[in-house]
């Protein structure tokens, strides 16, 4: 495989594997079903544990702007993340495995996000919410990093301003589908260190 | 409306920096904002420095604080901001007027209608615009909710803070049924740009007054849930009251405005006692205790709720009887005509060209204009060349000067009262860096 | 409009738009403060606000069509402005928004003129809250306040160089790239 | 004689099961880091740490509190063979205890008068 740094290359077209009643995706129907799993030469242990992983993936409380308000409200009742067992937000590093960037990063918080994210543990991922961590958004000036990606490599990209709960939730089940089809997080594709 | 002034006027003589502010003022001597460590302990090995820092559950956003413990009790503080510094005057500096509207939601992202609005009132103040009855009473509404929508995010995370973890669910479940409302006649959840120089943006959808009136009618009911839940919760009770005291004059020296300053017993409500929009005509009571510590900041929001309640009725109640009325002033120069205009009248064709590249021009000059967001006076100062930019744009904080009392709050407690005294002072991380 | 011209270091007036605005001496500000909160009753200060006039209007006076040096049509915003406004004593103004908590909410905005690296008399000794105000306004626009008694950056980085908000500091960011060609 | 044993072996087998099961399954399938990074043996300090916390000296009083603490706690762990048995001993198991429980009560408001108790 080229050298495996875009989703793309995976073949991953985000087809929902978490909905049993779709059908092969794309993504299937070339390796066609049987041999899926010689194809990608992954275990039944790793699956095993990969599935484990998504289903207590436990984000890292990491406020930042008005994406923290949205991101608040994704743990309360009408949207509740406990339905993927992600409601406890660990407010060390040592025991999160997300890193949800949820507002706009000053270059004065660049810094101690990148300490963060070192101090997390593998296998950890990031979810750059909302515009600004994106990409700056609309704040393109002296103060703020124009996109989270200049610092810690990102899984996944949110837009809008501010995500609704739904959109991060998306993100979430996305990063779940990606997780679950084999690819590795974004530190490993991009050989960053970690 | 009772217009003496109790507790206020007496302005007293206050020698230089140094020996203490005045006598019996709390504030910290040599720094206003900065707690030293006693002399007896300063160079000693028992100040253990902790770091409050950028990334902590409770310090509601990218506060950091530089806490000097003896044991577990606070001896010296100081905050350190600027986490969150996103340039939004340089920002707006560089957007027409249009444009830079979208940035004032941003600063203060748990009050935003309120921001949205100190600017749209700045920039009509510069303008010398009529705005119609329709769009007045609407700002008014949107914004009371704004402030109840606020309070819920206050009273969720910090009883979240402090151990009633139930409460975070409770609040967040009304948090909902308010933004619904704002989605409903907004488009969007948050941030929804929805009020323009000169009125709305669009005129209020059909379905609007009956969600509006049915959240109006059952929200007392979920407050009084909320009182009987936390009133009389002992343990709520023993880490709130007598903590985090700040007096009546430190609280006027200090600049604080909003909850924190009617907690202390100073009665000043810019709603009513310099009524902006049309709130004088809104019949409303304004809760002061004279308490000063963290029980009392969160019995002023609890009231202030009810009272909102009270005021979006009578908003809902006056604005249905205003269903046909113009939602937007008709000055063409800063108004964009409507749509089906442009295909029939040269003059709207030409207005709308020069609005939408260029920007309307706002008359030169400067002014602030200061409104009761949920958190304060806040205040914006706008100087205009006559351009279709703003040449300065500055918004008064009322974060800002919230977090300046953390060092006076603080003498002599706990580390443990430090999250509660953080989170009664409701300081928006965005709102002070701006 | 009660009279100020007993205020020490008093310039001018100015009433627009139901405010006013009292001119002062940069020398004399504190005495004007103190001045302002004993006598006048201004017992809070609101905000302290510095401003940049570099370049004020630079851009002339507009002919019907396009400025004398003719428009730049792909950058709309150049033409220039309908009337001149009026000229500024100096470059720097940082005004203090007071306001006294009595009936009727008088407000009242202290403004004085200075150059660049002129130093301003800090008012914390009269107000303490004056304290962020006044260490925002020199990291964001590089006013030396005298007497202030911890001045140094409060939002910026500690090792920050410049001072963001003045004109002559660029926007920074990035050029918005349209198409991954660029 | 093994079989009135046998349960509780069966018991005592899972009980060493169960944690061994995890600290190895931890360790087998845990991704291990590349390279050690500083940060990583730094501690976690809010996002600011600087370096390793020098090692800082704690006011007795912690000491104190959980001194009192342990003092306390222990006196649940006596209870357990008292309600087990509290039927067959009857009113004498009753004086019994309640005399034990009068000799920590002393010892309480004595430390209570004493002011150990607030901080």
């Amino acid at each position: 495989m080229s050298d495996p740094t875009r989703l793309r290359d995976y073949g991953l077209q985000s087809e929902r594997l978490l909905w049993p009643t779709k059908g092969p995706s794309r993504f299937e129907e070339e390796l066609g079903v049987e041999e899926l799993e010689q194809a990608l030469g992954i275990t039944t242990l790793e699956k095993a544990v990969r599935w484990a992983q998504t289903k207590s993936m436990w984000p890292d409380t990491f406020g930042l702007a008005c994406c923290a308000i949205e991101m608040m409200s994704i743990v309360g009742s009408r949207y509740d993340l406990a339905r993927f067992g992600m409601e406890a937000f660990r407010s060390s590093p040592r025991q999160a495995d997300l890193l949800i960037v949820s507002g706009r990063v000053a270059h004065k918080m660049a810094a101690p996000l990148r300490q963060i994210y070192d101090q997390m543990l593998e296998p950890k991922w990031v979810i750059a919410m909302g515009a600004c961590a994106s990409s700056g958004g609309m704040f393109n000036n002296y103060a703020i990093l124009q996109g989270v990606d200049r610092i810690v490599p990102v899984d996944i990209y949110i837009p809008f301003c501010p995500p609704r709960p739904e959109a991060l939730m998306e993100g979430i089940i996305r990063l779940h589908e990606a997780h679950l089809a084999g690819i590795p997080p974004a530190y490993e594709r991009k050989q960053v260190a970690t | 409306m009772s217009t003496t002034l109790r507790h206020v006027g007496r302005t007293r003589r206050w020698p230089v920096v140094g020996d203490a502010i005045y006598d019996g003022s709390r504030i910290p001597a040599r720094v206003p904002t900065v707690l030293d460590v006693p002399p007896h302990l300063r160079d000693t090995d028992d100040v253990l420095t902790v770091n409050f820092g950028p990334n902590h559950p409770s310090t509601h956003g990218v506060l950091r604080l530089i806490v000097d413990l003896d044991g577990e009790e606070v001896v010296g503080l100081s905050a350190v901001v600027g986490y969150l510094h996103t340039g939004f005057e340089k920002n707006m500096e560089q957007k027409t007027w249009w444009k830079a509207i979208t940035y004032p939601e941003r600063i203060d992202y748990v009050g935003y209608q309120n921001n949205e609005l100190v600017f749209v009132l700045a920039i009509e103040k510069l303008l010398d615009i009529e705005v119609p009855e329709k769009a007045t009473w609407t700002r008014m509404l949107l914004c009371e909710l704004n402030r109840i929508h606020s309070h819920l995010v206050f009273l969720g995370t910090s009883a979240l803070e402090l151990g009633a973890i139930s409460m975070f669910w409770y609040c967040f479940r009304e948090r909902e049924n308010i933004l619904d409302l704002f989605e409903l006649v907004a488009g969007q959840r948050m941030h929804t740009r929805y009020f323009q120089a000169g009125g709305l943006a669009e005129d209020i959808p059909i379905g609007f007054f009956p969600e509006a009136r049915k959240f109006v009618e059952n929200m007392p009911s979920s407050l009084d849930d909320y009182l009987t839940l936390l009133d009389r919760n002992k343990i709520w009770l023993e880490r709130t009251q007598g903590v985090g005291l700040l007096s009546s004059d430190d609280a006027i020296a200090l600049g604080q405005t909003g909850p924190v300053l009617r907690a202390s017993g100073v009665d000043w409500d810019l709603r009513r006692d310099q009524p902006y929009l049309a709130y004088e005509q809104v019949d409303f009571r304004v809760p002061v205790y004279t308490g000063g510590d963290v029980y009392d900041r969160y019995r002023v929001r609890m009231d202030e709720m009810a009272e909102s309640v009270k005021i979006a009725r009578q908003c809902v109640d006056r604005l249905e009887r205003m269903e046909g009325e113009p939602w937007i002033a008709d000055d063409r120069k800063v108004v964009l005509p409507p749509r089906e205009e442009l295909h029939t009248s040269m003059e709207s064709l030409i207005h709308h060209f020069k609005i939408v590249t260029e920007g309307y021009r706002v008359p030169a000059g400067e002014v602030y204009v200061a409104i009761e967001s949920p958190r304060g006076e806040s205040g914006c100062y706008v100087v205009s060349d006559g351009g279709p930019r703003p040449w300065r744009v500055h918004f008064r904080a009322p974060s800002f000067a919230a977090l300046q009392a953390t060092a006076t709050c603080s003498q002599n407690t706990l580390i443990a009262d430090l999250i509660a005294i953080v989170g009664s002072l409701d300081a928006v991380m965005g709102d002070t860096d701006r | 409009m009660s009279d100020f011209s007993k205020m020490p270091g008093y310039v001018s007036t100015k009433e627009e738009h139901g405010e006013a605005t009292v001119v002062v001496d940069r020398a004399h500000v504190r005495d004007a403060c103190a001045y302002a909160r004993d006598e006048l009753g201004f017992n809070v200060l609101m905000d302290v606000v510095a401003t940049d006039y570099l370049g004020w209007a630079g851009k002339g006076v507009s002919g019907y069509i396009g400025t004398a040096s003719g428009r730049d049509l792909n950058a709309p915003m150049t033409q220039g402005l309908q009337a001149l406004p009026d000229v500024k004593p100096a470059r720097f103004s940082v005004s203090y928004h007071l306001l006294a908590l009595r009936q009727g909410a008088p407000r009242l905005r202290l403004q004085t003129w200075l150059e660049d690296g002129d130093p301003v008399d800090s008012v914390v000794p009269v107000w303490p809250a004056a304290d962020w105000f006044e260490r925002e306004q020199f990291d964001l626009m590089g006013i030396r306040f005298h007497g202030h008694p911890n001045l140094a950056r409060l939002l910026m980085d500690d090792d920050w160089e410049g001072h963001p908000l003045r004109k002559d500091y660029p926007i920074g960011g990035e050029p918005v790239r349209f198409s991954p060609a660029e | 004689m093994l079989s009135d044993w046998l349960p509780f072996l069966i018991y005592g087998l899972f009980a060493l099961a169960i944690p061994a099961s995890m600290i190895y399954f931890s360790f087998a399938l845990a991704t291990r880091p590349r390279r050690r990074t500083r940060a990583r043996v730094i501690p976690f300090e809010s996002g600011v740490s600087q370096g390793q916390m020098r090692p800082q000296r704690f006011t007795v009083s912690f000491y104190l509190t959980a001194m009192l603490f342990i003092v306390f706690d222990i006196e649940i762990v006596f209870l357990y063979p008292l309600a087990v048995q509290l039927h067959a001993l009857g009113w004498f198991g009753f004086v019994e205890f309640a005399f034990f429980v009068l000799i920590l009560v002393v010892a309480y408001v004595y430390i209570w008068r004493k002011g150990a108790l607030n901080w």
